[in-house]
């Protein structure tokens, strides 16, 4: 069962036709990857289904229910996060309250005016943030500023942040951009691991051909705005459609 | 206790007793010594004091912690101190009923400007609340001039209708009380040289500032205040966290204007006045500088920053010629005349650039504020370790 | 019609003042990222070269007359510039009446060592430190800037005329085929609209022409970028200031005439050129002129008495509330680049 | 503890209870319930001089404060004992105030009513000022009188010309010496009606805050009752500081006069404009223009510079005046400063002296007692002829001085020369004049 639906979904800017006419499914507890060379409408694509970017036409349909028009926290709410290319986290917050606004955005909804009561006080909160941060091996940096942790730290960060939130579908936005190699396998490592341990459907955009072949289950190409092929990842490697208009240049990208 | 944790409650206490002595604290010299002039331990400079104590603890709760910088809270204030005027020229003198009915009103002004001005961020939202305020002031000192009073603000007359109050007697001023209790009754104490002096005004205005202050540090500590912290540092992850952050700003926003209406009330409780010099831009500056010259983002920052510049308008303002020949009278006249040349720019009418320079070094030396000075001091002297991770971001400087 | 054709061009006289305080406020901001509350003491103190050059002008010897009393009945003193005595009294009293658009001369050296001074000594070390630390080290730096001038000029204003020459006004009403009279407009203004006109033009050219302005603009663009060629972006940005100090320092001592200067004069513009600054877009110089000349018409028109008639108090307001309505329309004002300024 | 409804410096009356509690011997002050705030309990007394420091009218402020420092060193005995020996009342025998050396404490109103109530509020509280006088401006004085009224101390108004001060927002224990705008304007018109005759078509710039208002309406009346014609009146924010956009206008209206209700900054602004404008070179109507500034100060007039020749206006008092009393008053303030005295200096003084002879006639500091000498004092010999502190207002009625800008100065403070002295039966209203309406004096307040 799909529980991502895009439909038709066309988006310009001015004179540039960056998405054509994009179909595509994501299945349910599968890890869909959507790779395609420089500019060939991934981010735009992404920014469509979090509410960053409203397509001019088609539809996106979430588990049943239409994204379209809604604001991002809305979508959040309905259970997307998403994973920023360079992380996205508190700076000026501490580790664990990086941990705990997710945990209380998830309980409290997208407002509640929550002033009264302590943190201290929010038992059930800290108990699962700091699990949190246990199982994500950030324990021992709760008390740190987010914003001085190393990159590959930071990423871990914002992967339990979203996973705080129990969504339904993790989009990822190349996760390992800029990473270094033994970064990026541990990153590989920890997507494998949640895989496994949650019942959670992962979109992941990505340059890196080694993450891709080692994490998806079904890859769409993209490629100039419209989707060239949709297959899994051993039917994909060989394709010479994607071959000719795509591996040879993601040598030097990645 | 009281929800706060030990370090909170502490710093809690440490207010409370400061406040509380104050009349000592503040009036440190003997009557009649050439120091005295610097006691500030009369009843209008205490209470102006704690007012505008609350007024920067207010509005450190919209911009310390969401970095929003309001270049417009006097309106608020000066809402809030009409509208307590007119509760005492209509309704009583008692000053409950004033200063409910400021931090209301104030509270629904915010809430329009803050619905407005929010809609944009940076500087947009400081230029669109400077705006607001001093299309307020302009509005009051001229076409307005029968709501507000104008150029000569409004003042409790006998004549005024009261409708609960009984009628006073031809002649008699009416005098701001709760419950009977003249604001301005004071007692005082004389203990040798030292006289000091209890107002009740004082204490009531410094109670509420206690609250304000006690207030301010649960809405610190809560998932609230977290949540505001959080809108400064990164929206767009608060945005897709599933976090609505603009009602958490207007909320911010609306917060903090009902702390400036409550400093507006109570000015008037303490000084039945009102005028529209109030509202006007600088008045507006003067809290944003009171916050980063305390240190913005800390608990105990804009208490201290609106002390610090309350105390330079009132006492260094006061200092004159006359004064500084007396102080260095004892020495020979060369060295008295060079030193009283040197001095009196600085003090009395140049009281204006001895501010200048301080908030000059002050940015200059200590980013953080005089929190941070405080805290370097503490560091020298006590060895105690640092408080780096302190979640009232005392650390990080103010965007 | 003639009406309004008279505010029109006052508004472009009103709005040459704001455009050329603002202009200087963006480029500074633009080209280095700090809000400088100095800026309106800038403005203050080249006005105050102005009254500082004809003060040096008439600077005198006192001759003691014994057949006039001064006030207290005593032998008067009368006062006789040194200038009289080196070039004679006519052509002495016709220095003393140029001395406005002879100050320009001193001014433009004057402003650019106290903009150097300023970039050096101070803003410099604020590049990297928030807005808010910004804001409060230059107003700070303005209130001690005015309190000097106060200490050494009084509070009182300053009389500071324009030449004999530009004395009264000229007639467009008589040129233009409408009733002599109704509408004029002092000499003195226009030289300060074309003089506004020409600075505006000439920062603009310097920037589109020459190479450092060419650098300066990719700096203003992309500061690291422009860092990594390897070009001393730092010394054209110390120079830039300079530029701006200077154009400000300009617009006042031009301004004298219009207005006795005061040491509060700046803080009276601080105000509103920000407010022409946000209306035009933060870092955009076309539009901080554009919203100059703009709010200038705009107020002109407001002053107006059947529009006062008609809406009591407009003028008091109508700055404010054309910026409030601007920036609910066009988030970034008139012409405000995306990301500058908004966290 | 039990709280005394006393102020600083005035006796406890049960303050022992506050100290019940400390270990640490304590004293209550020795002295007897005195009845007053602020009653001089040891040998000297203190005035509070609160007037503007910084601000626009910082220079108006340091000319009223080397007044009061002249009028203190005379009560005290020192100098020429300046006014003190033409003044008609001579209670005052330079030693100080009733035997007690005469101390001042200054502040600064920034010419903004809170701070200058918060000054005054220190200097009464802290300083124990039995006195409060001084200030700039009407906003300021309504405020500050207001407060005295409060606080039970005496007000002596210093600079301020609002009718409100003695109007609608007089208070019993304030008193103004000024005069007003309803004195500017019955004075003004007949001289404007013999120098620029009965038809002219007026146009008003107001000044659009209280003061302005009373005084544009003080104008218009008086000229309209002339025969002159009101054309427009215009009201110009305070903030303004360019005036271009409101005086082009005026041509074309087919006035011939301009009236500037404008005072300090906006006043100098505004006529420097108009002049600029070559208003005053144009022909309207077959008549020259003409420029009518309803009130003037001398240091104000130095700001507008040579653009004030030629312009009639009122003034309280100048110090080319030759009667005894002003001579005697530009001689002593000459002497000491080295150069002649405003008008704001000129009231500073006499209201320091008027007090301290109020003080001197009662027998007591009391403000009951100094308010009664005061009421319908009658004086002379202060340098504006003979003078009425009128009880039912506390205003001043004396002559008024019609001044017109100099054209030939021959100094730097020679810029203002008296056109006509009208007399004070001219300028004199009823208490209950509609432009005067809506207030009440209410009775004196001793404080504690």
């Amino acid at each position: 069962m799909a529980i991502l639906e895009v439909k038709n979904v066309g988006k310009r800017f001015g004179g540039l036709q960056a998405l054509g006419d994009v179909n595509l499914s994501v299945a349910e507890n599968s890890v869909h990857a959507i790779i395609g060379p420089n500019g060939a409408g991934k981010s735009t694509l992404l920014n469509c289904l979090v509410g960053k970017l409203i397509p001019d036409t088609g539809s996106v349909m979430f588990d049943g229910q239409s994204v379209l028009g809604r604001k991002p926290y809305e979508i959040n709410q309905m259970g997307i996060s998403r994973v920023f290319q360079t992380p996205e986290i508190f700076g000026d917050l501490t580790v664990l309250e990086n941990m705990l606004i997710p945990c209380f955005a998830k309980r409290d909804g997208a407002f509640r005016m929550h002033a009264i009561e302590g943190i201290d006080n929010e038992k059930d909160i800290l108990g699962k943030a700091e699990h949190m941060l246990e199982e994500m091996k950030l324990i021992d940096k709760r008390e740190m500023n987010a914003a001085s942790m190393s990159r590959g730290d930071k990423r871990r960060l914002e992967i339990a942040m979203c996973l705080a939130q129990d969504p339904r579908l993790l989009l990822l936005d190349e996760p390992t951009a800029g990473m270094a190699r033994a970064d990026t396998n541990n990153t590989i490592d920890l997507l494998k691991q949640i895989k496994e341990e949650r019942d959670i459907t992962i979109a992941i955009i990505e340059h890196d051909m080694h993450v891709v072949f080692s994490l998806a289950e079904r890859i769409t190409v993209l490629a100039q705005g419209t989707p060239l092929v949709e297959d899994t990842p051993d039917n994909i490697k060989g394709h010479p459609k994607v071959r000719e208009a795509y591996l040879g240049e993601t040598q030097d990208a990645a | 206790m009281l929800g706060l944790n030990k370090k909170d409650f502490g710093l809690l206490i440490i207010v409370a007793i400061l406040t509380m002595a104050a009349p000592f604290i503040l009036n440190p010299f003997p009557e009649g010594s050439a120091m005295a002039q610097f006691n500030a331990g009369y009843p209008d400079l205490m209470q102006r004091l704690v007012i505008f104590g609350i007024f920067a603890i207010g509005f450190n709760i919209l911009f310390g912690l969401t970095g929003y910088l309001s270049f417009g809270h006097a309106a608020f204030l000066g809402v809030g101190s009409y509208a307590a005027i007119w509760m005492m020229k209509l309704l009583t003198m008692n000053v409950i009923p004033a200063i409910v009915v400021s931090i209301v009103i104030a509270g629904l002004f915010a809430l329009l400007v803050g619905w407005i001005s929010l809609r944009r961020s940076g500087i947009y939202f400081s230029i669109l609340t400077l705006a607001f305020a001093q299309m307020s002031y302009a509005l009051a000192y001229s076409v307005l001039t029968p709501i507000t009073g104008g150029e000569t603000g409004l003042q409790p007359k006998y004549t005024d209708p009261r409708i609960l109050d009984g009628a006073l007697e031809a002649g008699q001023s009416p005098r701001a009380n709760l419950f009977g209790l003249d604001m301005r009754a004071s007692s005082e104490l004389v203990m040798g040289n030292w006289v000091f002096t209890f107002n009740a005004g004082y204490y009531i205005a410094a109670i509420v500032m206690l609250i304000a202050f006690y207030m301010s540090i649960r809405i610190f500590r809560s998932p609230f205040g977290m949540m505001l912290r959080a809108v400064k540092s990164n929206q767009q992850r608060m945005n897709y966290t599933g976090l609505n952050s603009k009602p958490y700003t207007l909320a911010a926003f609306v917060i903090s204007g009902m702390y400036a209406g409550l400093a507006g009330g109570l000015l008037v409780a303490m000084d039945t006045q009102v005028g529209a010099e109030r509202m006007f831009w600088t008045a507006s500056g003067e809290v944003v500088l009171m916050t980063i010259l305390g240190g913005a983002g800390t608990l105990i920052g804009p208490v201290l920053g609106a002390g610090l510049i309350k105390y330079m308008e009132n006492i260094v303002s006061k200092i004159n010629k006359g004064v500084l020949e007396q102080w260095f009278a004892f020495m020979p006249d060369g060295i008295e005349d060079l030193l009283v040349t040197m001095i009196y720019p600085f003090v009395g009418k140049g009281w204006h650039l001895t501010l200048g320079i301080i908030f000059m070094l002050v940015v200059i030396f200590l980013p953080g504020g005089l929190v941070e000075g405080g805290q370097r001091i503490g560091r020298l002297f006590g060895r105690k370790k640092p408080s780096d991770s302190s979640p009232d971001g005392s650390k990080t400087p103010a965007e | 019609m003639d009406a309004i054709i008279l505010q029109i061009l006052n508004g472009l006289d009103k709005g040459s003042a704001y455009a050329l305080i603002a202009l200087g406020l963006t480029l500074i901001f633009g080209t280095l990222g700090v809000v400088n509350f100095a800026h309106g003491a800038l403005f203050m103190i080249g006005a105050f070269c102005a009254v500082t050059f004809s003060k040096f002008l008439t600077l005198s010897h006192t001759v003691i007359d014994e057949n006039k009393t001064d006030f207290l009945g005593n032998p008067a003193k009368i006062e006789v510039p040194y200038i009289y005595d080196l070039f004679g009294q006519a052509t002495g009293d016709a220095i003393i009446d140029w001395a406005v658009p002879l100050s320009l001369i001193v001014s433009i050296p004057v402003m650019v060592g106290i903009g150097f001074i300023m970039e050096r000594g101070l803003i410099k070390h604020f590049y990297k430190r928030p807005h808010a630390d910004q804001i409060l080290v230059t107003f700070g730096l303005a209130i001690v800037l005015q309190e000097v001038i106060k200490y050494y000029y009084g509070a009182n204003p300053i009389p500071t005329p324009a030449p004999d020459a530009f004395r009264g006004s000229f007639d467009f009403g008589a040129m233009m085929g409408f009733d002599p009279n109704t509408i004029i407009y002092p000499y003195w203004r226009l030289v300060y609209f074309a003089f506004a006109a020409v600075i505006i033009g000439a920062v603009f050219a310097f920037l589109q022409f020459t190479t450092f302005g060419m650098v300066v603009r990719a700096g203003m663009a992309d500061r690291e970028t422009v860092g990594l060629l390897g070009i001393n972006i730092d010394k054209r940005f110390t120079i830039m200031f300079g530029i701006a100090a200077a154009v400000a320092g300009l617009a006042g001592v031009m301004y004298a005439p219009i207005n006795s200067p005061n040491y509060h004069m700046g803080m009276d513009f601080l105000v509103l050129s920000f407010v022409v600054v946000v209306v035009g877009g933060m870092g955009s110089l076309p539009g901080a002129v554009l919203a100059g000349f703009l709010l200038g018409i705009l107020e002109s028109f407001a002053s107006m008495a059947v529009v006062l008639e008609l809406i009591p108090g407009i003028n008091q307001v109508i700055i404010y509330l054309v910026a409030i309505i601007i920036l609910l329309t066009r988030p970034r004002g008139l012409m405000g680049r995306k990301g500058v300024m908004e966290e | 503890m039990s709280f005394s409804k006393l102020t600083r410096r005035g006796l406890m009356k049960t303050g022992a209870a506050a100290s019940a509690g400390l270990t640490l011997p304590t004293y209550l002050r020795a002295d007897g319930h005195s009845g007053f705030t602020n009653a001089p309990t040891g040998s000297t007394v203190t005035l509070g001089f609160n007037v503007p420091q910084s601000g626009p009218y910082a220079d108006e402020g340091a000319d009223e404060l080397r007044a009061y420092e002249l009028a203190v060193e005379h009560l005290n005995g020192g100098g020429d004992g300046g006014l003190m020996n033409t003044f008609s009342s001579k209670a005052l025998q330079g030693n100080g105030i009733l035997g007690k050396k005469v101390e001042y404490v200054t502040g600064d109103t920034q010419t903004k009513s809170d701070a200058a109530r918060a000054s005054a509020k220190s200097m009464i509280e802290k300083d124990g000022a039995v006195m409060i006088t001084g200030g700039s401006s009407s906003g300021v004085a309504v405020a500050v009188q207001a407060l005295c009224q409060e606080a039970g101390v005496i007000f002596m108004a210093g600079l301020t010309h609002s009718n409100d001060t003695t109007g609608k927002d007089k208070r019993a224990n304030g008193f103004r010496h000024f005069f007003n705008s309803y004195m500017s304007g019955a004075a003004l018109a007949p001289v404007l009606a013999n120098a620029y005759g009965t038809d002219r078509k007026a146009y008003h710039l107001t000044a659009d805050y209280n003061w302005g208002y009373t005084t544009e309406e003080a104008v218009r009346s008086s000229t309209e009752a002339m025969g002159w014609e009101t054309v427009n009146a215009v009201k110009t924010p305070l903030t303004q500081t360019d005036f271009s956009a409101y005086i082009a206008p005026v041509l074309q209206s087919g006035a011939d006069t301009l009236v500037l209700n404008h005072y300090g900054g906006n006043m100098v602004n505004s006529l420097t404009n108009a002049v600029q404008f070559g208003l005053r070179d144009k022909q309207v109507n077959g008549k020259d223009f003409q420029i009518v500034v309803p009130l003037y100060s001398r240091l104000m007039a130095k700001g507008a510079g040579a653009n004030v020749k030629g312009i009639f206006g009122s003034t309280n008092w100048h110090w080319s005046l030759t009667d005894e009393g002003s001579k005697a008053f530009v001689k002593s303030f000459g002497t000491k400063y080295g150069f002649p005295p405003s008008q704001a200096a000129h009231t500073c003084y006499v209201q320091a002296l008027l007090y301290a002879d109020a003080v001197e006639r009662a027998g007591s500091f009391n403000p009951c007692a100094v308010v009664e000498a005061l009421e319908d004092f009658e004086f002379d010999g202060m340098g504006n002829g003979p003078t009425l502190y009128r009880g039912a207002d506390h205003q001043c009625f004396k002559d008024v001085l019609v001044v017109k800008g100099k054209e030939n100065p021959e100094s730097e403070f020679d810029l203002l020369e008296i056109v006509e002295v009208t007399p004070v039966e001219q300028v004199t209203y009823d208490p209950d004049h509609p432009q005067m309406a809506g207030g009440s004096l209410g009775t004196c307040n001793p404080g504690a």
